[in-house]
């Protein structure tokens, strides 16, 4: 596998020839929060908006024709780009949010009854947990969670001894978008069914960044949005097995999702349209489509080599800095996430500043709040890294913190 | 660029004047800014006629939320609770010195907003308090 | 109020510059189901994505404040346009239909009761009566339905009977888009009130081609989608009056839309973010707000004027043919919506041989099939009209029609 | 421009040599296309070495969906139920001898996907009959 050509990919990026301040570049480490665009994605959906805009499914001149074979292709490319058998099993929804949401509305109030066990993680984004907290207020179902090591792992043990609550679903992030973990997923999964519970994965930091196949992890539902994978915004995926999806009630009702309706009534309509009602963001599926193309023509695992790399760089020069304290394992068992602390600035302080200097990072929970209240502190600053990441970067970062302990020193 | 930083408030955010809590008070609020964990407690005592007398702040946060109740709980002693009703998140502003976009003026005005909340004597703290102009 | 400086506008939006065949150019007559877009709202989005994009609300870094400044001021910017007096009161959502629903499992799954009434029309489409539907099946509410006169008018004094019934909700389209019928908003409101109801307007296709204004209405709750105004797809509006929306429970969980969040429980955030779950679609908003400005732009006193010309036209040149019968009241009474039905040839042919010719027009029960049902017909024909359409578009549609005859005669 | 509408189309529409139903039927079989409402059915009378001499269509719907039925149970007079069986999507279009985009392809299929569906005797027509090359 050869290293990735980054100058060329940056080129692909008109955001990062930005200059922030005069002679200051954009220095962009926020990925993990969204991702950049790539000219071809932007082109993609501007294209559809001059050429071949329509509402879908209905019509028979050549634009509904064109955007809805438009929208049915994006369908058949991110399927094939996760491993799916079979197109039917990619729904678009808004975002990871939004397909967590319906699982938790259709699958988990069909199936789900007072004293039934979910478990998750204290890894969370809140995405992954308020979702369940509703369900379970609202049929009194019990959450349990895996626990945190200090050093930002899950603890497997613990898991063992919550599987013997018998629960009935298993919800995890395969990738921590503040520890930068990357979660033993197929493991989880197969005890998971081993104990008769099914699996949600967030997959919001993982899909984009390293290779996911959903038939050799034998997820049941996969999660993730286009926005953070160089896609755009307002477009998100829900996978689903069909045997699950097939005898899943609607979500939302309104138009496409139905195959008749009577004043009183209406039937259904087969998935994945069960599933998309009214207008749905085909520009949006258009561009994401666009996206995936452009990922699979770089690589997925080139990609993740690419920013192991760079997370394994900035480890090693952060660690150097004294006062940083980086929260979650070592390189090789994480993503390009880092998130740390100073001792003698807040987290906002810290990314105020930097971003004198042109690095956008991002300070906060992270939408991770219980995570930060296991190891205590209230907030992070987080640097994120994607394909167009540079050590270079990484300098200005370590540069930018200089600055901060000039200034608070 | 920007001079959020300027001496004066990393001088207040190092060794602020008025940290502390007041036991027994006339008056006490607290709250927190939901976005970036800040928090904020002041404690006031004020003498018969409305005007404050003692002022101290608790909590933590950034430099700027922190040095901003600083700045303020100095520049609030001696005046009357109806003088501080009266001030305007630009009076805040002023005070600090520096200009701010909207996720950091949520950090500079929270204590503006904890402060008038207890004057007025509300139960809850309202962006309201320090918006509107 | 001038005329429309029609070549001028036709000017604006790429996609009618397009040839369909050799010689024919489009002849856009769908714009109910989605309209077409104006460079201008095409290029903000451009360059949002080349410029600004950045995930909202949390960030520090220059990118994330003016994503979150774009984000808001197209919030200030929509409820401007349609008078509400607080941006806090537009929620952003995907499309009519995520608005709708919305409404239904929060405010509705907090309020109503087994055997509370909701009054709903006969000429809903499938977006206003499905959500409620699935409510009525989960809460056993009761549904009525204002009757459609033979001539496409809602039976005001069969209204009045069932609001004898004390519902708690009465919900309706201000414009059908099918029968193209503006319906008396304010009246039905008003009387809908006086017997204790709150209120649900369907704006889909009124805010779009008419002035539409929430504080002369007094509507409690509007939903409209950014594609059907000249905006993207993927952005939709729930306008909510701020007492209700206060008191509604959220509806997805997830980022953005909590205040603090434990392991086991949630505090919501305020309004409007504790009803937008996760990363939002931001692009799709600065595009809405361009299509606003837009929209603005021209006026809609002066689009409502012009789609009245070119409905009044359209009707005297089709009622010329022999066979046709439209459906809907006259000129008068309607927008910019034509369906109907020829005698000698199926819908979906019609429209077949009219695309043969350029001519983009729907074929179908344009969700709305409850309404073909009453009167007794599985499918029309609809010419929709916009901005840009033009009265040579309507001979278009003419000379296409006689081809129809022609071939099926 | 294409020749969806070409005469042999046009006339097995308006004069259908097999519109009608057969009671008593050896098969019988109905369905309907959701998106446009169209709705065929097919009624077979088959010999004992199950080959077809009878067929009729009923139901109402465009000029692609009942003249494709028309064209389909002409064709199908003297064929086995075997044969019926391996009738695929493209020998349909050859009989059609148009293109059609992938909306109107709904259509013609429909009385393909009723015609295997009785044939093959499932209780519910499936997309997956008439899919798959
Ligand atoms: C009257 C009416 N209501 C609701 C909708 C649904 O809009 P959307 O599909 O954008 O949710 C439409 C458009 O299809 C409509 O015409
Ligand atoms: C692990 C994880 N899950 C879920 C989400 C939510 O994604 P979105 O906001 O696109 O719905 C994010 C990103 O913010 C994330 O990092």
């Amino acid at each position: 596998m050869n290293p990735l050509d980054i100058e060329a990919i940056r080129k692909d990026f008109p955001i990062l020839q930005r200059e922030i301040h005069p002679g200051k570049q954009l220095v962009y480490l926020d990925s993990a929060a969204t991702a950049q665009k790539p000219t071809r994605v932007i082109e993609a959906m501007d294209r559809y908006y001059r050429w071949s805009n329509a509402n879908i499914h209905r019509g028979v001149h050549v634009l509904a024709e064109e955007a809805t074979m438009l929208y049915e292709d994006a369908r058949r490319n991110v399927a094939g780009f996760i491993g799916a058998r079979d197109a039917r099993e990619i729904i678009f929804t808004r975002n990871t949010t939004e397909a967590i949401n319906l699982v938790a509305y259709s699958w988990g109030r069909a199936n789900l009854q007072a004293g039934d066990v979910i478990i998750l993680t204290e890894m969370e984004h809140h995405s992954n947990l308020v979702p369940w907290q509703m369900l379970a207020q609202e049929r009194q179902v019990r959450l349990e969670f895996i626990p945190v090591t200090d050093d930002g792992l899950l603890d497997m043990e613990e898991y063992q001894k919550l599987l013997m609550l018998a629960p009935k679903l298993v919800a995890f992030t395969q990738m921590s978008n503040v520890l930068g973990t990357i979660n033993p997923a197929g493991e989880i999964i197969r005890l998971a069914h081993d104990a008769g519970a099914i699996t949600l994965v967030d997959g919001a930091q993982s899909v984009p960044h390293i290779p996911v196949n959903v038939v050799d992890l034998d997820v049941d539902f996969l999660a993730f949005s286009a926005h953070k994978m160089c896609g755009p915004m307002g477009s998100g995926v829900l996978y689903g097995k069909t045997a699950l999806l097939e005898k899943m009630p609607p979500f939302l009702g309104g138009g496409d999702m139905i195959r008749k309706v009577m004043l009183r009534s209406y039937a259904p309509n087969s998935i994945p349209h069960k599933f998309e009602a009214g207008t749905p963001a085909v520009a949006e599926a258009v561009g994401l489509s666009a996206a995936v193309d452009y990922l699979n023509s770089i690589g997925m695992d080139a990609i993740a080599a690419h920013e192991h790399e760079i997370v394994s760089y900035a480890l090693e020069q952060l660690n150097q800095i004294p006062g940083v304290r980086i929260l979650g394992p070592d390189a090789d068992r994480k993503g390009g996430v880092v998130s740390f602390t100073l001792d003698i600035a807040h987290p906002h302080d810290v990314a105020q500043i930097l971003y004198r200097h042109g690095i956008a990072v991002r300070a906060g929970h992270h939408c991770a709040m219980p995570l930060h209240d296991r190891y205590q502190i209230p907030a992070t600053t987080r640097a994120s890294f994607y394909i167009y990441s540079t050590r270079e970067e990484v300098d200005h970062l370590v540069q930018g913190l200089e600055q901060v302990k000039a200034i608070f020193g | 660029m920007d001079d959020l930083y300027r001496e004066v408030i990393i001088e207040h955010y190092k060794n602020p004047g008025f940290r502390g809590e007041l036991d027994p008070h006339d008056i006490s609020f607290e709250d927190e800014n939901p976005l970036c964990g800040d928090h904020i407690r002041i404690d006031l005592r004020v003498n018969e006629n409305e005007v404050v007398t003692e002022a101290a702040f608790s909590g933590h946060g950034c430099a700027i939320s922190q040095a901003s109740a600083d700045l303020l709980l100095e520049f609030i002693i001696g005046k009357t609770l109806d003088e501080i009703r009266q001030l305007t998140k630009d009076d805040l502003l002023e005070l600090l010195g520096i200009e701010l976009g909207p996720v950091r003026l949520k950090c500079a005005l929270l204590s503006l907003k904890v402060l008038k909340a207890g004057v007025y004597g509300l139960g809850e703290a309202s962006d309201s308090l320090v918006e509107g102009d």
